[in-house]
């Protein structure tokens, strides 16, 4: 069954046209990999799926539904893992995460954030600012939202593994294993070489 | 219905319909502003109380006339594309824009020039000079906030959201300033009476008005196509157009 | 006409200066305006063709050549 | 709800924590405030007449400084996106928004302004009436400055553009708002001054959160 799809989007960016009339359906248990070189616009096409940008024509449906008629419902299902990774650096990791989940109505209590901040090595810098993190440090806390939503059907990540060392990136591998196992839908870009089972690919191309 | 359409055949459109039009605004314009003004300044008789002074009306009724109609239907334009999504809305938003401008600047020129001789100075904080100045100030700024987005895309919602935030401000702000201006009557403005205008200088005055909101036209149809052209420049049809006016 | 010589029509029974100023920045401003607009207008298209010539040399280097939909 | 006090909550914790940055705009208040005295002339009857125009002058300049916290660190850090990504209501998270930041940054001006009163020689009827004007009025500045400040987010020098959107728009309260003053030094009732001061607070108390909601997501584009 389908869980996004796009259709005859096409996407302008500071007057250039990045890419258009773009079409695919990714369906449950699916990976669509994103790649291309940079400025192929993979982050806008990330971005317009979210709906945080609007597409110059064309429409992304979740569920069969434009995402702007269920733009709540979209939102509770989704994660979105951008370059930006919306941790302040005054906060700590847990006040982060926890101000995080209530946001996105994910109920958890403090244990929860402990323990999953522990399975990312991050032991003894729960409480600790932000901003006094390492950057690959910092990523790991962004990425606990996917240990800590279980509601979520829909993930869309940003170049995941950025930043991340040989054991993060592992870690991130192996929970994306599991999620797609669980009948998740993944859309990720990534300059790694990617091994999943069930993966479409989507190559776009720089336009000059 | 526009989704039916190729994508990029609306703004070809508009700038088709901006070229048919613009020798009309053009030739009507110019005419109608020229004969306005020489009669206005040659032919009108003078006025009884302000003598030759009062023919400083044929351009500054004209230019205060229109700043608020160009400020409307600025914020009309937004309007509608923030609400109908239409893009060529906000195209047109920012062609007004700087003529708008240019009109209010003008009208507090001419309104300065024609207060020095009649209440002995250059600028009083009277009420309609004030909010003129506003008006002036809200145009200004519309136009710095669409400059200062690199995507223009992002720069016409911007803009939009600023004229119609001025535009539910500008009744508020002119009768709040017509009301602190009873409030600190300072020196006495020499109020004229205003008899009823006699014919033969209300025609010109009519036909300087429609001069200038033709002229006004044109440029705007002249910077709309401009806008267009920015917008398009990359498009097939807009290299097509510029190699064959190349050629000629 | 209303004026009996060119020197009345000039001096303006002494308000001169000031219907001649207003006009003068009247007829200025809209004129800067329309200027402004037409080399604006010049300029647009002649950037269209640099852009274009920029497209045909990457075509060019990629060694096919350019089709307009291409673009 | 809980995720709106959720906000809220953080809102004012960072604000706490960042409570050096805060004072800022107060201790311009007071120093622009303090050059009108040096400026025009210490006798009493001068600065009782201009004290109201300059404390709510003083209060608009400095409330412009303030303005760009409201989103500038959700924005470069991405917790704005992830804000409008989330299960709330932009326009009630935006009301929460100005709402702490009113709280923060402005109510601290109004704290203050007895002390100022004292500086400009204002009469205690005039304060009173001060008061109530600065009260109703500055959270208009807060709500009609977010929608500024969310327009010129996405640009990295929105510094002076931002003065120039905003200051032509306070006239009106500004007129009101001196002029209830003044009315309440000659012991007149200022009522209908403050009736409009509420009534434009009110009418943008209603619309502001949708033009600010809106105006976040033309910046994520």
């Amino acid at each position: 069954m389908s869980v996004i799809s796009a259709h005859d989007l096409s996407v302008i960016k500071r007057d250039r046209l990045l890419f258009e009339r773009l079409s695919f359906d990714l369906c449950k248990g699916n990976l669509l990999y994103v790649k291309g070189p940079n400025g192929a616009g993979k982050t806008s096409l990330l971005r317009v799926l979210t709906g945080l940008v609007e597409p110059e024509s064309g429409q992304v449906r979740f569920a069969q539904k434009h995402i702007k008629s269920c733009r709540e419902e979209y939102n509770q299902q989704l994660v979105y893992f951008g370059h930006k990774l919306g941790i302040n650096h005054s906060l700590s990791a847990v006040e982060n995460l926890s101000y995080w989940c209530q946001q996105h109505h994910v109920k958890v209590c403090r244990q929860q954030i402990f323990t999953t901040l522990e399975t990312l090595n991050l032991v003894g810098l729960e409480d600790i600012p932000a901003g006094n993190l390492s950057a690959g440090q910092q990523r790991r806390v962004a990425l606990a939202r996917f240990w800590l939503n279980n509601h979520a059907r829909l993930w869309i990540l940003d170049e995941p593994f950025t930043a991340l060392d040989t054991q993060g990136i592992a870690l991130l591998t192996e929970k994306l294993q599991d999620f797609l196992a669980a009948q998740g839908a993944v859309i990720m870009t990534s300059h790694q070489k990617l091994d999943f089972a069930c993966t479409q690919e989507l190559y776009l191309e720089y336009r000059l | 219905m526009w989704r039916w359409l190729h994508p990029y055949a609306k703004n070809q459109a508009t700038y088709e319909l901006c070229r048919k039009l613009l020798p009309w605004f053009n030739i009507l314009g110019l005419g109608t502003l020229l004969v306005g003004t020489i009669w206005g300044l040659a032919f009108a008789p003078a006025d009884y109380q302000q003598s030759e002074a009062f023919r400083i009306i044929y351009v500054h009724v004209p230019s205060a006339v229109l700043s608020k109609s160009l400020y409307s239907a600025m914020a009309i334009a937004a309007f509608i594309g923030l609400v109908w999504q239409v893009k060529t809305s906000f195209l047109a938003m920012i062609a007004l824009a700087p003529i708008g401008a240019m009109v209010t600047f003008v009208s507090l020129v001419t309104g300065a020039a024609w207060g020095k001789p009649m209440w002995g100075t250059w600028w009083e904080w009277d009420a309609r000079l004030t909010s003129q100045l506003i008006l002036l100030f809200l145009f200004l700024g519309v136009i710095s906030l669409y400059k200062s987005f690199e995507d223009k895309q992002q720069a016409g919602k911007a803009a939009g959201v600023m004229a119609v935030v001025g535009v539910i401000n500008l009744p508020i702000i002119h009768y709040s300033v017509e009301w602190w201006n009873t409030l600190h009557q300072g020196a006495t403005i020499l109020k004229l009476a205003k008899p009823s205008m006699p014919m033969e200088m209300l025609t010109p005055l009519l036909l300087s008005i429609l001069g200038w909101g033709l002229v006004c036209g044109a440029i705007f149809l002249a910077r709309l196509q401009n806008e267009i052209l920015h917008r398009d420049l990359k498009r097939p049809w807009v290299v097509q157009l510029a190699s064959s006016q190349d050629r000629t | 006409m209303h004026f009996e010589s060119m020197n009345a029509f000039w001096s303006m029974d002494g308000y001169g200066l000031y219907v001649w100023l207003s006009f003068a920045a009247s007829g200025l401003s809209i004129g800067l305006l329309w200027f402004d607009s037409i080399a604006t207008k010049t300029s647009l298209l002649k950037q269209a063709l640099v852009e274009q010539a920029r497209q045909a040399r990457i075509a060019a280097a990629k060694g096919d050549t350019l089709t307009e939909r291409e673009i | 709800m809980a995720a709106l006090l959720a906000l809220l909550r953080r809102d004012l914790a960072l604000a706490y924590r960042q409570r050096a940055e805060l004072m800022q705009p107060v201790l311009f208040f007071m120093l622009v405030i303090s050059l009108f005295p040096l400026g025009v002339g210490p006798g009493p009857e001068t600065l009782k007449m201009i004290g109201p125009g300059v404390i709510w002058v003083a209060a608009i300049l400095s409330s412009l400084l303030g303005l760009e916290r409201l989103f500038r660190d959700d924005f470069t850090d991405g917790s704005l996106e992830q804000l409008i990504l989330s299960a709330v209501s932009l326009p009630a998270a935006a009301l929460i928004k100005v709402l702490a930041h009113w709280l923060t940054s402005i109510l601290p001006l109004i704290v203050i302004s007895p002390l100022l009163a004292l500086f400009l020689h204002l009469s205690e009827a005039m304060y009173w009436a001060l008061l109530a004007t600065l009260l109703l009025g500055t959270p208009l500045l807060s709500l009609i400055g977010a929608i500024a400040v969310a327009l010129t987010i996405g640009l990295n020098r929105g510094g002076v553009l931002l003065a120039l959107l905003l200051l032509p728009i306070f006239i009106p309260l500004l007129i009101f708002a001196t002029s209830a003053v003044e009315a309440a030094s000659m012991n007149l009732p200022f009522g209908a001054q403050l009736a409009f001061i509420g009534a434009m607070f009110l009418f943008s108390l209603a619309l502001a959160p949708f033009a600010i909601a809106y105006a976040l997501r033309v910046s994520q584009n």
